[in-house]
């Protein structure tokens, strides 16, 4: 299925993980000035998770994200101006200013809000393809979530439920292995045991998580499934955060992962391994690649000016929102 | 559980509900079980779920048989997961769907909080109003029989204190039919929290579909020297303490708060500036309970009102009991209210 | 191994199972008197497992209960006079009146306690068997849930933590196939995903239910595995529960399950079965059957003598132990 | 995050401590650390487990490399579950251990609620004394810097209404120490809610171990006029508060109550007595929490002495919102003390 991805998809997958990197790259650099008064989780090094998953989705498919939901929301198609508001706490921002970078949503896209509950978001994504197969919409409903939300008890919950079902949903497990500053070992002892569900059940499959054709072309299948009425899958994909938990910037002063494991996953960047791959493939020339680069830099800086000169909540206003109707 | 031995079944006090024009005597359950075929009736979008709602005893009867008309596919048992199916429903209804969650008991829902608070409450919001979740949880409250700690649990006060939750306790079987109605009509999440002693009581309901609308309270019997509010069960415990009251010449007033998120501030406030005496009688914990934001909103609000202490009747700070000799001792009824009546009566003489 | 059973262990095996059925049928047939005002859950069919599991405990080692506990805690060895005054509500109950039947309790035998929230005991006996391990005690601690709790998002979290540190707890899974009247397909699709761990992280058995040899057996290699510190054992038991789900006498009236579905598992009896094949085997004698029959009616008449004359809590004493201390 | 930029790192009022003869300056996550610390060197029945006790942030500070010293046996790291390790933390009580279970946050405490309520909280009076759970769990209360609706919520409202559980919410470095040691040497339930603002504090807190009684409060100043009853931060907000009602001629005395469950009846009461007036100040929701009580059960028990409705000082009955102007209209402070309480002292003259 690799060699079938078109040029053009390929080049699309690739300017999908650039944009995302080049936000977040963004938002590491003006952090420290403290204009955006919210905490940031950044998905450096996960690119590739996001934007194989979303290159299967259309605006009615529905994603599920959490507190690392930056590349989640942009992926889906998430407005980047509305992103960019919401960190500087404006009333433009995607959740008006009330939300902050945990609590991005986009519903004009199919992002339903994303929980800073670890696994919050897991039964709320499957509830959502609950709402598909009951309306018949031929939908898919997508839930990202990571290692530490794997242990939640929801996950188990929510995956019998779907198997029960046979619910469009996909659980995208980005396994990063680490939740805060705690390796997974600390944690979990060997794999997961979803990975060993009947196949009859529910599809798995384990992907590379920094190749996005692996992620994409699992993603793929999942996703035909789910559209067929064939019920949920679960991908695992391995993966690994280049950054800090939270904030800007490196943790290795922290001393709590080996700085060689960082130093070998930096070389591992989806973003840059696909680059050299598409370059060297003929898939993608220099020229492509700065035409690409430029117009992510004009979105972004168009962004930001939004953001900086837009409006703030009002204080009188902050009741507002409370109920419906 | 033979549940006919702790409490017979009764014909409801005569409320003066404002009826239809098709009004029937019905039984309580059969209130609700009415509602909800109406709402799956009317609205696709609803969904009726919960551990059993599909089995021969059909929730006490509120949900019995509705998934041999409507289908198993909108009336559907679940798995034993209750806080993975609460996120269920409130991403099924952020998808557009209308669900009623049934559980046999409010304990269950101590499961569920974090996707009740941490979720439910919060979405519409945290998201600056994007997103909304017309959800509505039905658990009913256990008493008797030994029910114990952990299967009697009133746990109307842990909810009232959650902004973004409405909260409803009806005690009549045309409120159990109208706000069940108005509920699954509403766009937020709201919790009913029903009484099993209100199951054995039969009432007066109008066959079409209506709803009585939430926060609205309603005075079950005007009186002037004092108030007392009053809320599900309660209400019955204080009708028959008003009875006794007034052999001794105290004319007691009953309002019906039937929402508890959001109250109804103005009935209660004017009641208080008519009687100038306030009790409060809830099913569940004294402490930090309902009637303890009731009285302290009197108290902050109605100050000048007030001709004596605020009175509060509620169970015990403790864990349920399970011994009936112990129950007996554990569960306030009319003659608390009573007696906690007559000494506010003599405030201020 | 089964035959490396002794006749005198056999005839003990036999006579746990006796003594719990009996005194649940003397239950029975009183209850319709309304003097045990207390929900009661037959354990009528699951005999083999309680009393297949505790013989290999010792009162030091721990067991975790739920509502349908009166096996389990007979057959750990706790007072029977005490179980009955508690059904009779009366303050000699092992809870002294405030538990009822859903809160057996006898700590002087390792009974620590019985949840009746689904699932609720499963962490608990988890951390027991912590305790264990953190006092190097060499004890096991056993875990009675049943297929409702299993789908509750505690038993894997549980068992994850079981796992990552290697405790000397046993999962002992009561499938009797229904949670009230709610059958188990109406609920879970396929075999519980347990049964797949690595068996060098957990041991994992399914035996049949209602053979006190079979659960005898595979609960004996699961303490031996415990007490050598070699961690955690799940234990599918296969069974029916011959009774309604809550109070006395059958529920077939109630049409939620097929009568002939009940009479297949009547006829598997797992004391009948039990008493007939060490009959023929020569392991018993009529006279030795009638013997039992005989010291357990005894008992239990002295039991219920005990409970029924026992005082009844005062009321004043209503907010006696809220607190230790 | 920048918590600098919003709370600068200050030397706490000075409220006046009884202190021990080894007293010296140190952070309040120190006087938390040095507990522990303690506790684990006094009795091999401690240990303390959570997400992220064991790592380079060590809780804020509060676990801080105590791992190292004592071994990962005794402290250490945990999977995300936490509903089911509140539950193992309550069996290893029950089987004879003394657990301190860490969160960083008290919304995560929603995830607990079912073996927090259902269990912990029961299982001594359930079971007629025969066990017991000598546990505490411990939550930082988030604020500012965005934390949002899902970061921030300050839960004593809910645990103040359940019966079994003791609830404790220091507001000083001393405080923080002595009622760790005293609610690990609590044989029941014990929660700790602590503010992430006190963490900006340095107090006295004496070197040797020691413990403040649970169940009492302290008055932080003696005044006449008006009382004001504070929780947690909250103390040093009314502290500020009183220094500018001074000017005005208004003497404020300010009660912490420190512990919420049991609550400190006498002190308050006396309070009243002397002042007539009463203000309570809390961190939390005002509909049903903390306030709601405290002033419910001083209207009730209290009433002859007041001579001015009973006024309440907390956050609006809304999620927490992200943004930092909403997160100013949001928070209430010294300022919102002091208007209310001028607002009081208007009354009945
Ligand atoms: C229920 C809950 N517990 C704890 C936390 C605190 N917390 C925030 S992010 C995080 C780590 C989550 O790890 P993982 O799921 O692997 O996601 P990652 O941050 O690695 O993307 C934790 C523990 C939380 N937000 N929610
Ligand atoms: C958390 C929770 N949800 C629901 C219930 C109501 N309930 C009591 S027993 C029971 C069935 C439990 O089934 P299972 O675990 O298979 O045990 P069994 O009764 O078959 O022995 C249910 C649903 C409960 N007690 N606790
Ligand atoms: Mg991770
Ligand atoms: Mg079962």
């Amino acid at each position: 299925m690799k060699d079938s991805v078109s040029p053009d998809k390929l080049r699309q997958l690739y300017y999908e993980m650039l944009r995302i990197r080049r936000v977040q790259l963004k938002i590491e650099s003006l952090y420290h000035l403290d204009d955006m008064k919210t905490p940031i989780h950044m998905y450096i090094g996960q690119e590739a998770i996001a934007a194989g998953v979303c290159a299967h989705l259309g605006k009615e498919d529905y994603i599920s994200s959490n507190h690392r939901g930056h590349g989640h929301y942009l992926a889906k198609g998430g407005s980047l101006k509305r992103l960019v508001a919401e960190l500087y706490c404006r009333e433009t921002g995607c959740s008006k200013g009330r939300g902050g970078s945990m609590h991005l949503v986009d519903t004009s896209v199919g992002h339903m809000g994303s929980s800073s509950i670890v696994g919050g978001g897991i039964p709320i994504g499957t509830g959502l393809s609950l709402s598909i197969q009951m309306k018949g919409q031929g939908r898919v409903s997508v839930v990202f979530f990571g290692d530490g939300a794997a242990e939640e008890g929801v996950l188990y919950e929510s995956v019998n439920f779907a198997i029960l079902k046979q619910l469009p949903v996909i659980y995208i497990y980005e396994n990063n292995q680490y939740a805060v500053c705690s390796q997974i070992s600390a944690r979990q002892r060997g794999e997961i045991i979803f990975h060993q569900t009947n196949p009859a059940d529910m599809f798995v499959k384990v992907v590379d998580g920094n190749s996005v054709l692996d992620v994409y072309q699992a993603a793929g299948m999942a996703v035909e499934r789910a559209r067929a009425g064939d019920g949920p899958s679960f991908i695992e994909c391995k993966t690994y955060r280049l950054r800090g938990h939270a904030g800007a910037g490196s943790d290795v002063h922290l001393g709590y992962r080996p700085s060689e494991e960082i130093s070998l996953w930096e070389a591992r960047c989806p973003v840059a391994d696909f680059r050299k791959r598409l370059l060297q493939n003929g898939d993608m020339t220099a020229g492509d690649d700065e035409f690409m680069e430029k117009e992510i830099a004009d979105e972004i800086d168009e962004a930001f000016l939004f953001a900086q000169t837009s409006p703030l909540p009002k204080g009188e206003e902050v009741e507002k929102y409370l109920f419906r109707g | 559980m033979p549940w006919s031995k702790i409490k017979p079944e009764i014909e409801e006090p005569d409320f003066q509900s404002v009826l239809g024009n098709t009004c029937r005597k019905v039984a309580y359950a059969e209130a609700i079980r009415e509602a909800l075929d109406q709402a799956l009736e009317l609205d696709e979008r609803v969904f009726v779920m919960g551990q059993g709602v599909d089995d021969p005893s059909g929730m006490f009867g509120a949900t019995l048989n509705l998934h041999k008309k409507h289908g198993r596919t909108r009336v559907f048992d679940t798995p034993l997961a209750e806080n993975g199916l609460t996120g269920i429903a409130i991403g099924a209804a952020i998808g557009g769907m209308r669900p009623v969650y049934f559980h046999n008991r409010p304990d269950f829902l101590l499961l569920t909080m974090d996707q009740l608070v941490n979720h439910a409450s919060k979405w519409h919001y945290m998201f600056g109003g994007a997103v909304h979740v017309p959800l509505v949880v039905w658990a009913c409250i256990g008493r008797g029989w030994g029910s114990a700690a952990q299967h009697s649990q009133a746990l109307q006060g842990l909810f009232m204190h959650i902004p973004g939750l409405k909260l409803i306790m009806p005690s009549t079987c045309y409120d159990a039919k109208g706000l069940m109605l108005a509920s699954i009509a509403d766009e937020n999440p709201v919790i009913i929290l029903e009484h099993r002693y209100n199951f054995k009581h039969t009432g007066l309901v109008p066959e079409e579909p209506y709803r009585v609308p939430i926060g609205k309270g309603v005075i079950r019997k005007t009186g002037t020297d004092i108030t007392i509010i009053a809320v599900s069960y309660m209400v019955t415990e204080a009708y028959h303490a008003a009875e006794t009251l007034k052999s001794d010449g105290i004319d007691a007033e009953i309002v019906d708060l039937r929402t508890l998120r959001p109250f109804d501030e103005e009935i209660i406030l004017s009641s208080l500036a008519k009687t100038g005496r306030v009790l409060i009688a809830d099913t569940g914990w004294k402490a930090g309970g309902v009637t303890a934001e009731i009285a302290a909103f009197l108290c902050e609000n109605g100050f000048s009102s007030l001709k004596a202490p605020i009175s509060r009747v509620a169970c015990p700070d403790i864990p349920t009991p399970s011994g009936f000799t112990l129950e007996e001792a554990f569960y306030p009824g009319a003659k608390d209210i009573v007696i906690a009546s007559r000494k506010l009566m003599g405030w201020g003489r």
